[in-house]
């Protein structure tokens, strides 16, 4: 048993966090392109060279302590689902993943449907569409994808919790090229939970971690608020669950490419525990700071935001939770 | 023991329903139900509708020119209001400076800023909480000098509500520094527009620009300004803080929240059905209604014992505790059972939202505005030190 | 509104308080009996004088408080069903009330058969059987009469966790009486679930109280307990939910004769306030006592157990939440 | 990183399998899994089992008789004893007093007492707490004077877990009330059939009486017993606490109750259908498995951690607090599965019990003896004050 990351993932490890020191915003991508991060997080048959569940959660947990807000999960999982399929994957660009649907919580299929060889309906929530060189779309039962320029497709963005923009997408008759059944997809989207996952493990740890910084340094009735014992504890009860989370993807990324239900019960597991500690980070965070912790311009605010979106995304807890307890698979 | 209304208060409940029904404009009522922006002129409004029915200050004695109501009254008032989404009375002056100026305040005082109060000629924010002395409110360090008739404020005032529309604070300020630190802090009524008052806003993170930092420059403000007497502040500030609290805990808000809850997951498909059918969300929902069942009752045992005289003691401590646990739960639900589509960033101005999703957005806005109701007003934490103190000496 | 004691259950308040203090174990039934406490729990109709909810409430409060271990409940809940179905009701004796079955949480029917005027099969854990003149025995859906010798009935005694005797009844082709469907007895079972509901509440105050007292007794690094911050905060949530669960038994109170579907509501709400915070106020008053909390000598132990008890009679948090959420009447 | 066993884990997780597969008496398995009653001589019985396989000291190094396991092998021998619900090896002598000895004892105390442990003519038993010294261990005042070549011994020891079985004793006794309470504790081996030693045991809520009191009264015990140095127990004390804790997760236990509540849930029956198909109770139980599943991963990473050479941190706190947390919920859940037929008294002697009834009389008796799990060993409170302090360095 070894939980130690291995010489190149250290190496991986130290050249990201270089990175994200140097870069933000609009230059963030390109850097990242150029010191091969993105292609870590596709296999040599993807066309990338790692791919590995241990490379992915380690990139996004970076990505997460560091607040970087990149369609980079729908392009890692559009990347690899074209490639299964057999798809050329577009390289250096931005792919999108539309999941989500307004009207229901994660039932795919409500807002949307197939009609043979076009889609019709919305999609909602989709990060990166407006910039996408191709978008994967979700129906009841199957994967599809959809090219940006498609007669009867429309886009309508916005910003999002997380810092990136999204997109509404409204369907007429749009031509979509089927890409196989969506249980076909296991290893590309339970890669994108462990993502999710992984970033926000790196949010969570960054949210503790400010809390603890501010304990210490404020001082209410004379003293560090750390000394006083009701929040001292509840501080050592987010350490626990820090670990609990951490844990759960570690889980993940050992399983990734193990057995379909195996893996299966992992990724809900994951997803669980993440959005479970997730909230409770966002809540606790904001409430043992005071005031303070609700303002725009300190740093906790974009990390609660960024909680929540971690909690929402393919799943949030109470849904895995459900599926996990019927013992279903992780996708229809 | 009786849990019915008396007829008079099922006749006054019929006539909050009646004006509510008539007086209360149905925009602005979705405006406040999806969480959105209020003008300045949407609350006057709305103020200058019950000043005109005798309503806008029903804490207060018919004698200032209030409607005298009973507890039950104003909470049977606060729980229709709520429900049927009227605007929040702006309780500033209402509900905290009224009561101290009426118990505290000269008759000179009392003769000049009521009735400004009463008929919005004034707009009060209130100016407590500093940057250094949050939960530890004695702690402030804002100072007013005496020079001759006036008195000259330096220092800063933080999380101050609504400061933007403000054209007066009321605040606690430092006069001395001997003694303990509750010793040295005076009541003081400043006009935000003499020269040296600075407002400048603090954006939260649903966006909102509803509280503000205030800056106080060498303020000049005359000395007849003064509430009370000179260093006594604290013991007025707690005076405000203990009583005038009938809404502390938010039952009317929870109800409608709850109603909104029951509405969005009749509404949201799950497993293809609709998600009030799921048995663990249900169960979920459940839950916190029965929570709300026996807080909603707890809240008016405490009101009639303290319309039997009885005095307030943790009660509203407790009350302030459960009504927010009950409200953040209900948010949070609320948030979870719109599921994948609750991920656009409310209030953002003109860069675009997503189609149909004002519900959805105010849900959003909901959950992340409303994590100040455990933090504000005096934290759960200093609440649930104030019930132990009780506990401990018990 | 008013939530007052009227001038007459004051009185009886005093009456009962006095009776608690100078009896207990054998003495205590004829000596409630005598003060005419047990008559107060029924109506006029049923042959008492009061039976309101008020009454009912405070009587047992008062013996949960005095931690009295008593078969009054099934007595109060035979007595009210046997007057409403026109039989004579044995006075100044025991009834039993048979409802839990082995093998299921809470659902009737499943270890127990009717067969037309004869029951086969076992009911569990009915208190105060070994000495009732009657005892009353639910099915899938109906309320049945059995008497003590009746033929092909045996009783297995034992004790129970609040210090009554139970027993498990095997039924062989035993002769009973239908009295009716059980929906027909939705008053007397709902004065059943106040009487345990407020036996709780005298028993959760009593728990909380002590814990009080052990808390600013104990010193422990030279400081008594209660000095501690987090341990004071955990008293104060213990004293928020106490007044939960107060209102809870109120509104049951309150509501005892108003329609079936109000009525049913709010004795669901209180049966989960009064599980959820009796299981809290074990779990955190042992805690909060360390070690000695756990001894059988020390006045805990009782309460702890009758804690458990109060949550699990007549259907228990978890099962009158589903029945809530899922809008259903209180039984079947 | 690599999450599997290496060959050689395997390897002796089958051996493991195989000797409880083969020396664990069935009807010995089932009084351990419906947490009845062991005898003394049913305690005896599987150490001596153990020991003639060399494995009753797991954690020893092989130079004192122990099987040198590597942390991981001690998880996995752990662990899979409890799934075969074999007794808990007694942790006094080979847990706790075997490594001090190890560490701080001489040489002659080492060739007298460890062989002792291993052959079962000791039983020891563990003298901490007290009644004033309970979470404040420190605080301790059972005295020990030196005369002569003996100390005299006074005082009172509490919670002592089968001392009635025992008929050796290691205790922290004070020698000193110079300096800090910390400074005059020395660390004494008392044979308990001396006479003025008394044992009373302590009944617990569930009916057991697995603990006791000891009471001193001039008791002469040699001077040779002192372990290490006088005023130095202590060190050797907190030596002992923070050591040898491989199991405190209590992951095999966890994993062996979960399988229990699986089955229970299954064979119970809820709206005429199995328990484990009600998505309430099922999400519940899915949430506890969820948290074993992390929790399991966060003992073996911090198991490997420790097996290359990381000194032990805050991690045994934190395994402490979430290890309880999941037994109490899974003993809370277990309990609840049987609805109203869980109300019988466990350990009632010849009273009466329910017919077959030995599952939920089980479940019972779990729920109630398990509120120790929090308390013993440091209670969760200490542990968080541990971490917390921990966290306030760091």
């Amino acid at each position: 048993m070894d939980f130690q990351l291995s010489d190149d993932h250290r190496m991986l490890q130290d050249s990201l966090r270089g990175i994200l020191t140097r870069h933000t915003g609009e230059g963030l991508w390109p850097a990242l392109a150029e010191a091969g991060v993105i292609a870590a997080l596709l296999t040599e048959d993807e066309g990338g060279f790692d791919g590995s569940g241990a490379a992915v959660a380690l990139i996004f947990q970076e990505l997460g302590r560091a607040g970087a807000a990149l369609p980079l999960i729908p392009t890692m999982i559009a990347g690899a689902a074209l490639a299964q399929a057999g798809h050329e994957v577009p390289e250096g660009t931005v792919l999108a993943f539309a999941d989500a649907e307004p009207g229901t919580r994660y039932d795919r299929g409500v807002a949307i449907r197939a009609d043979g060889d076009s889609l019709t309906g919305r999609k909602t929530m989709v990060a990166g569409a407006e910039d996408a060189a191709a978008i994967l779309v979700t129906t009841a039962d199957a994967l599809w994808l959809v090219q940006p320029g498609a007669p009867g497709l429309t886009l309508r963005g916005y910003p999002m919790m997380d810092g990136q923009r999204g997109a509404d997408l409204i369907l007429e008759a749009t031509p979509a090229t089927r890409l196989g059944a969506l249980s076909d997809f296991g290893r590309p989207l339970a890669r994108g939970v462990l993502a999710h996952s992984a970033h926000a493990l790196g949010t969570i740890t960054a949210a503790v971690d400010l809390t603890l910084d501010y304990l210490k340094q404020r001082k209410q009735f004379g003293q560090p608020l750390i000394s006083f014992q009701a929040l001292a504890h509840r501080a050592a009860d987010l350490a626990v669950e820090v670990e609990q989370a951490r844990s759960a993807v570690v889980n993940l990324s050992g399983h990734l490419t193990a057995d379909a239900s195996l893996r299966d019960r992992h990724l809900q597991a994951c997803k669980v525990t993440l959005g479970r500690v997730a909230r409770l980070v966002a809540e606790e965070s904001v409430q043992l700071h005071g005031g303070i912790g609700m303002t725009e311009e300190y740093a906790l605010a974009g990390m609660v935001r960024r909680l929540m979106t971690a909690d929402t995304a393919m799943g949030d807890a109470d849904w895995h939770l459900d599926r996990f307890a019927r013992g279903e698979p992780a996708w229809a | 023991m009786d849990m019915r209304f008396t007829p008079d208060e099922l006749a006054f409940r019929d006539q909050v329903r009646a004006f509510l029904q008539t007086e209360l404009d149905p925009e602005l009522a979705r405006k406040v139900r999806l969480h959105q922006h209020l003008t300045k002129d949407d609350m006057e409004g709305w103020h200058a509708k019950l000043h005109a029915r005798g309503w806008l200050a029903g804490n207060w004695p018919t004698e200032f020119g209030g409607a005298g109501w009973t507890a039950i009254q104003r909470h049977i008032f606060e729980e229709e209001s709520a429900l049927a989404h009227a605007p929040r009375i702006v309780p500033f002056g209402i509900a905290m400076l009224g009561p101290v100026l009426q118990k505290f305040g000269s008759r000179e005082q009392q003769d000049h800023w009521l009735p400004r109060i009463l008929n919005g000629d004034d707009w009060w924010c209130q100016g407590y909480s500093e940057p250094g002395a949050g939960s530890d409110l004695a702690g402030l360090r804002c100072r007013a000098e005496r020079q001759g008739d006036h008195y000259v404020v330096n220092g800063q005032k933080t999380w101050t509500t609504l400061g933007q529309y403000a054209n007066m604070i009321f605040c606690l300020v430092r006069t001395s520094t001997e003694g303990k630190k509750q010793e040295g802090i005076s009541f003081l009524l400043i006009d935000m527009t003499t020269p040296g008052v600075t407002v400048r806003p603090i954006v939260l993170l649903d966006g909102t620009a509803e509280v503000n930092e205030v800056f106080f420059d060498d303020v000049r403000v005359p000395a007849e300004n003064l509430v009370g007497e000179e260093n006594q502040g604290w013991t007025y500030a707690k005076y405000l803080l203990t009583h005038e609290r009938t809404n502390i805990a938010g039952v009317g808000f929870a109800t409608a929240a709850l109603d909104n809850l029951h509405r969005v997951a009749r509404a949201q498909i799950h497993r293809g059905r609709p998600l009030a059918e799921d048995p663990v969300f249900a169960s979920e929902i459940a839950a916190v209604e029965i929570e709300l069942m026996a807080m909603s009752t707890t809240n008016l045992r405490m009101l009639s014992a303290a319309a039997q005289g009885q005095a307030p003691g943790i009660e509203s401590s407790m009350l302030k505790i459960k009504g927010t646990q009950i409200r953040q739960r209900l948010d949070a639900l609320t948030r979870r059972a719109y599921g994948g589509h609750a991920l656009a960033l409310p209030a953002t101005g003109n860069e675009g939202q997503p189609q149909d999703a004002d519900e959805v957005l105010a849900a959003t806005a909901t959950w992340l505005n409303n994590r100040k109701l455990s933090i504000y007003g005096g934290s759960n934490e200093i609440q649930r030190g104030i019930i132990a103190g009780a506990l401990a000496k018990g």
